[in-house]
């Protein structure tokens, strides 16, 4: 049943590396990132109970926490240079 | 693909990736560093750098041939010389058999903690790790020298959020929230790492991280008040005197450098004090270098934005 | 048999090659970083998938368990990333510095703009000696 | 006893998979950007949870079943969240959602 549950989560995850590259705007990328991100959380996750040693789930809360981290960076510094267009022609 | 930002974060994805990968090799305590690095850190100093240089890259007005040349027959000639490796996944081959079943056999007797990555790299390997940890500091200091701010461009930025974080109040409250648990968590990390993945490495990316994004949502100078990056940067050596003193003070109760056995009257419990200072002494130095990495370039993109 | 034994060498192979394909090929000086970063990655596959035995665990000991994968490699590529990042920041601060200084970072824009400048001081040199031997000339007369 | 919950979890698992795979078709096939975040939101809170839920059926009480709702409550803060970041900044940086009227542009971006 773990099984099943991963190979989706992989199939997932190729869908949003395919968003991610095909993405029309970059706010369609950051999104694939974040959705790769939450789902990487999941895989690991069932890939612990799979390998029948789930205390390693400090990764998959460190994967949570950094996936937030990283999407609200990508927000900060995009946002700004989108706002400012011409501040890097000086 | 010219668009620099898609770049990094196609190259983000790709260490999330990685560091999967590294936990299906068993590499627990890597895969930990890798997703706190690779995908965390790593990912922002990116796109902070990318924020104050130009955001698409020109066309290349060379053709790859040569390039490409060079490359397929340096591939073919590696290839060629993967055909006398070991199988993947064999348990015989060499690399097996000189000094890591000693490890893994005397660690528990010798060092008396389960995660072997920790007591070989804080104990068998500490002078590695000191090493290590030095290169880290210097690659802290140079690029401390390299982008230095002035007090003028401090001065303006007082009080001052970044004015696009300022609108995003859900996402203010939420941080406000999360940090508490980030540091905790780090911490977490930091003093669990004997059992756990875990240790000084990625506790301390860990906690940057936590500041990290409070400096992003909440601007600097309200950050540089708790931490200041004089006290900052002192911390950064701080960490690499903690570990260094832990040798030295090693050598002056009669052991050799960095040999923990001599620390307490027990071997074992020598061993378990040693760990937890160098580890501590690690976690120091790399979440204070982390900080200060962010910070020089964040008050760079504030210098920018001042001098136009 | 023998040789699909041997494909995580080649997945490193072939990681290495994009790397360093990428370093090579663009003149782009981020993307340079990335390659090297991707190149990097490729050299603790190696370390880490030599570590790796079949049917093993991961190195945390516990009664349960009787095979365990080896854990020198791990210790070896656990410091190589954080001295990575710290390398790579020192790489992009470098960068950072370059644009200011050069206002560019292609790497054929910052060629033409020091032989540019090479050539400039040539002729500058070579101006003031040619002023120099004109005023001797004068001073002769 | 432990039949029941076996057959439990394996349902949250089997379910929570459904919807991140509908999800995740949603994300390749919507027409625009805020749809798209639409699909997202929907893996990341019913399939997460599900599965989630799952994995904390099956693991019983213990540490393992604390780091599993860690994870649940982090995953339920965090993406919405940055969802709904997301939909914000690109609604403000002059992305419209593809509609024939633009006044339903307002509700369909503060949905994350």
């Amino acid at each position: 049943m773990f099984a099943v549950t991963a190979i989706t989560l992989l199939i997932v995850m190729a869908i949003a590396l395919v968003l991610a590259f095909k993405g029309p705007t970059l706010y369609d990328r950051i999104l694939a990132v974040n959705t790769f991100g939450t789902k990487t959380v999941l895989f690991i996750a069932v890939i612990g109970f799979l390998s029948g040693r789930p205390a390693f789930l400090d990764i998959a809360i460190v994967y949570a926490l950094i996936n937030f981290i990283s999407v609200i960076g990508i927000l900060r510094f995009f946002e700004f240079s989108s706002k400012l267009p011409v501040d890097e022609d000086m | 693909m010219h668009d620099l930002f898609a770049v990094v974060m196609l190259s983000g994805i790709y260490s999330l990736l990685s560091a999967s990968l590294f936990l299906d090799l068993d590499a627990v305590d890597v895969a930990f560093t890798e997703a706190s690095v690779g995908a965390g850190i790593s990912t922002l100093l990116f796109l902070a750098t990318l924020k104050l240089v130009p955001r698409h890259e020109k066309e290349s007005r060379y053709k790859p041939t040569l390039a490409l040349a060079v490359t397929i027959a340096t591939g073919a000639l590696l290839i060629y010389g993967t055909l006398d490796m070991p199988h993947f996944g064999d348990g015989n081959a060499p690399v097996h058999q000189h000094v890591a079943p000693r490890y893994l056999n005397d660690s528990m007797d010798e060092i008396g903690i389960p995660n072997v990555v920790t007591s070989v790299l804080a104990s068998y390997r500490g002078y590695d790790t000191l090493g290590e940890t030095l290169v880290i500091f210097t690659a802290g200091i140079g690029v401390m020298s390299l982008l230095l701010v002035s007090q003028r461009t401090k001065d303006q930025a007082r009080k001052k959020v970044p004015a696009d974080m300022q609108q995003q109040v859900i996402l203010r409250v939420v941080a406000k929230m999360m940090i508490p648990l980030i540091l905790i968590f780090a911490l977490y990390v930091q003093f669990h790492g004997d059992y756990s993945p875990g240790g000084g490495f990625q506790a301390g990316v860990i906690f940057a991280a936590g500041i990290i994004l409070y400096t992003m949502l909440f601007g600097l100078s309200l950050t540089q008040k708790v931490f200041n990056s004089k006290i900052v940067e002192l911390f950064t050596a701080l960490g690499v005197l903690l570990y260094g003193g832990v040798g030295v003070a090693c050598l002056i109760l009669g052991g050799n450098f960095l040999d923990y056995d001599v620390l307490r009257h027990d071997a074992v419990h020598g061993q378990h004090l040693g760990i937890l200072l160098v580890e501590l002494g690690v976690g120091i130095t790399v979440a204070s270098v982390m900080i200060t990495l962010f910070f020089k370039f964040t008050w760079r993109t504030v210098k920018h934005k001042y001098n136009q | 048999m023998n040789i699909i034994g041997l494909y995580n060498y080649w997945i490193v192979v072939v990681l290495m090659l994009i790397g360093f394909y990428i370093v090579i090929a663009h003149e782009n000086l981020i993307k340079k970083l990335v390659g090297l970063n991707i190149f990097q990655t490729s050299v603790f596959f190696l370390y880490i998938s030599m570590g790796k035995v079949s049917g093993a665990t991961a190195p945390i000991l516990d009664e349960n368990y009787q095979l365990y994968s080896n854990p020198l490699p791990h210790v070896l590529i656990l410091t190589a990333i954080v001295v990575g990042i710290a390398t790579t920041s020192l790489g992009l601060s470098l960068v950072v510095r370059i644009y200011e200084a050069y206002g560019s970072i292609e790497e054929s824009d910052i060629q033409v703009q020091d032989t540019h400048d090479q050539l400039e001081c040539q002729l500058e040199a070579y101006g003031s000696r040619r002023n120099y031997t004109f005023l001797d000339q004068e001073t002769e007369e | 006893m432990e039949l029941i919950i076996d057959i439990l979890s394996w349902i949250f698992l089997v379910l929570g998979s459904f919807f991140c795979f509908t999800g995740a078709l949603g994300l390749l096939r919507f027409p625009d950007f805020f749809s798209r975040t639409h699909a997202a939101g929907v893996t990341d809170t019913m399939g997460a949870g599900m599965i989630l839920l799952g994995l904390i059926l099956q693991a019983g009480w213990g540490l393992v079943m604390a780091k599993l709702i860690m994870i649940l409550v982090f995953s339920f803060l965090a993406s919405t969240t940055a969802c709904h970041a997301m939909a914000k900044a690109a609604l403000k940086s002059g992305l419209r959602p593809h509609t024939d009227h633009d006044h339903n542009a307002e509700d369909s971006s503060s949905k994350p």
